[in-house]
């Protein structure tokens, strides 16, 4: 299994039977594909419904995810407009985001909407799903791909959101955001906790209960 | 009653130069196709746009920026329409990027006759430049203001000759919003029913917000 | 006709084609009698729907006015939450809001829902509307039963709106709050203007086309 | 999937004494008779009570004021229920007179994260007292806080068995703001559905808002 697999897979073991779930563009969404049979999961697309499926019945043009894809909605869901979306999100109704990361500090500062000189995206709706999700899951690769640190002890992009993120999902392990700094939980079977300090700037504290990372065969 | 119906030759009439546009839409899905089109044939310039997205080069409002008929945009993501960053960084085009939610409840805001909201998005983010910062028991917030514009174009699935509208599944987004928030409001629907073959409970934009509407296929 | 009917009927004949109207309880209610032909406007009720027609098809119970009265839908009428009913009448979307008076003073000021002491029965919808319709316009008898004047130089109740009225109409006249104060523009035939000055505490400026009350026949 | 439904004798155990709840309706009409009942069954105490007037003394909550349940309500109206104006001058009760739009608002703010909204409405009047004053562009607004209970009793016509709901025609009101502004939601409606029954552009009030419903005809 590919690294993105295998951190989509971790993240969805994250995911309580009813909640309601926004995932991002790329690797987050790659997380509906292993939600653990049995547990039910509302997908919300900010673009306005609730019920997200991966794949319709048929190609609707007025039916796409937040990335402007095709997609489908189960039985149940329900269509509301921009604002209505919004109050869901900002309102704390979403139980659980997803989203990929540029940089993160140990204060749970998030960046990963711009890089200065660079093209500019914009940050459409991370800002209101990091401040609004009663939990904020940032899954994405350990290291840049020049193999810079994205885990730091101070964000020195624009930040998305300051002191947001919860947990972190990597190829290396599962890493909490704790009042006392960046806590290693989950270490991937075969990674030392030396190299996963060498690919990290921010100070990790060690969990008592280190385990292997679930979910990774 | 007064026929609110117009062919898409008559919609010009509406656009002049340096107006402020609000376009409904996100990525160019529910967006008023036609009713873009005719700003770009008509060829209006300094535009003020206020729209989600700026779409993609050849597709909602993505045209008119490609076009260079926009002054200045105010929207929360750019980054499908290459030619908007291009002319950000080349000073041609004023940005405001304005995250999705505090963009839909200033919309909103604008509509409503409110002032302004206070909303916890942006708190610690350069988004708080130039914002006034106001504390409610214990937990601060930034001041957001209203948007309004001078005519809102939005896209409708069906509407009756009264100009009740309904949407269609995600095509839905802002337009009901930006329905509130414009002096002037023209939608671009897809099926004209008679008054009446709309129930009351399943209006979705009433239809005293609408001002005029075109009708043609998809 | 009655005073009433009078007063409900020149109040009908500001209203314009295509206008959004918002009629208070009682008195103002009495208004959509005389709406003239020709003239179609929208009656918004505030507890969340436009198109109101007096009389319903039949009653029924999810079917009332904001005084909770059985009433109808005309076809293309729409139904909304109330938090869309109040963005439509603070955002300017109501033309017209006709309300009773206790007190107007030559400020705009109006008075008309609570005096000290009494029972209070709470301010309701009017304060949003006052402050939110495009035109506000008073219709109420010219003086308190016990005779006393009703507009004043300062109102001493506690205010529904601070300079929001446009227009009173009486059983005497109707009257037109400008900038220099209370104009009187039309008096009903019979009547003095030293009659009606002496049941006004305000200041009276005389219109210089002072004309006698319309549609009083 | 969790059921969701109740039944009326399973409502009790929802309610604390002391406990904040938002009551939809309008005069009684969109009011969950049964769940206002239940808890006049129960016999709480000490309730803060949200809800837009205090009905009729034998209509909606209008019982749970007779019935002396009731510390404190916030309302836009309570001059169709004598019993509340008599209560509120006898000190018995405490009364939070706030103007219909704004309590829209504040509930509307209370469930979608937003620290306030800036509103005309009230200003000059004595409804400003005691609230800050926040001038934006020149013009002058109140600053109104959020409202948020601990439960939500709403009424509709229709659910479906996930908790997707239609409201009839007035007896929408207050309930779909008030289903986003409280910890826990129940519903009283009169038909029960299907999943996929309700189509989802039709949906007034989405299921996962709604936590528990009780099903009882009119």
């Amino acid at each position: 299994m590919k690294a993105k697999e295998r951190i989509a897979k971790r993240v969805a073991m994250e995911l309580k039977d009813g909640d309601v779930v926004n995932l991002g563009i790329g690797l987050p969404t790659m997380v509906a594909n292993y939600i653990p049979k049995g547990i039910n999961v509302m997908l919300e697309s900010e673009n306005g419904f609730i019920g997200l499926e991966a794949v319709g019945e048929s190609a609707d043009p007025n039916l796409v995810n937040a990335g402007g894809q095709p997609c489908g909605i189960i039985p149940g869901g329900a269509m509301f407009d921009s604002a209505m979306s919004f109050a869901l999100i900002r309102g704390g109704h979403v139980d659980v985001t997803v989203l990929g990361g540029l940089q993160i500090d140990q204060n749970g500062n998030l960046a990963n909407w711009m890089i200065p000189g660079k093209m500019i995206p914009g940050m459409g709706g991370a800002m209101d799903l990091v401040i609004g999700a009663k939990k904020v899951i940032v899954a994405m690769e350990h290291c840049s791909k020049d193999g810079s640190a994205k885990i730091l002890k101070c964000c020195n992009l624009p930040l998305t959101g300051k002191g947001v993120v919860d947990l972190i999902v990597t190829e290396l392990g599962v890493f909490r955001v704790t009042e006392k700094g960046i806590l290693i939980e989950e270490i991937t079977p075969g990674v030392t906790i030396e190299t996963v300090k060498s690919k990290t700037e921010a100070d990790l504290i060690v969990s008592d209960h280190l385990i292997y990372m679930k979910n990774v065969s | 009653m007064k026929n609110k119906q117009l062919n898409i030759q008559q919609v010009g009439e509406y656009f002049k130069d340096g107006m402020t546009v609000m376009v409904g839409g996100f990525l160019g899905v529910g967006t008023p196709e036609r009713l873009v089109n005719a700003i770009g044939d008509k060829g209006i310039k300094d535009i003020t746009l206020i729209t989600n997205d700026t779409a993609l080069p050849d597709k909602g409002v993505g045209k008119l920026i490609v076009n260079r008929q926009v002054k200045k945009v105010v929207a929360s993501h750019i980054g499908t329409n290459p030619e908007t960053g291009k002319q950000m960084i080349a000073k041609e085009l004023d940005v405001e990027l304005v995250p999705q939610g505090t963009l839909a409840e200033r919309i909103r805001c604008g509509g409503s006759g409110l002032g302004g909201v206070l909303t916890p998005t942006g708190v610690g983010t350069i988004v708080e430049e130039n914002k006034q910062k106001i504390c409610v028991d214990g937990k601060v917030y930034l001041l957001e203001k209203p948007l309004h514009a001078d005519i809102a174009l939005i896209k409708a699935k069906k509407a009756d000759k009264a100009g009740n509208i309904i949407y269609d599944k995600a095509a839905r987004n802002f337009n009901p919003i930006m329905a509130m928030a414009a002096d002037i409001v023209i939608a671009e629907v897809n099926e004209l029913v008679e008054i009446g073959e709309i129930v009351s409970d399943e209006v979705m934009t009433i239809g005293v917000l609408v001002d005029k509407f075109i009708c043609v296929e998809d």
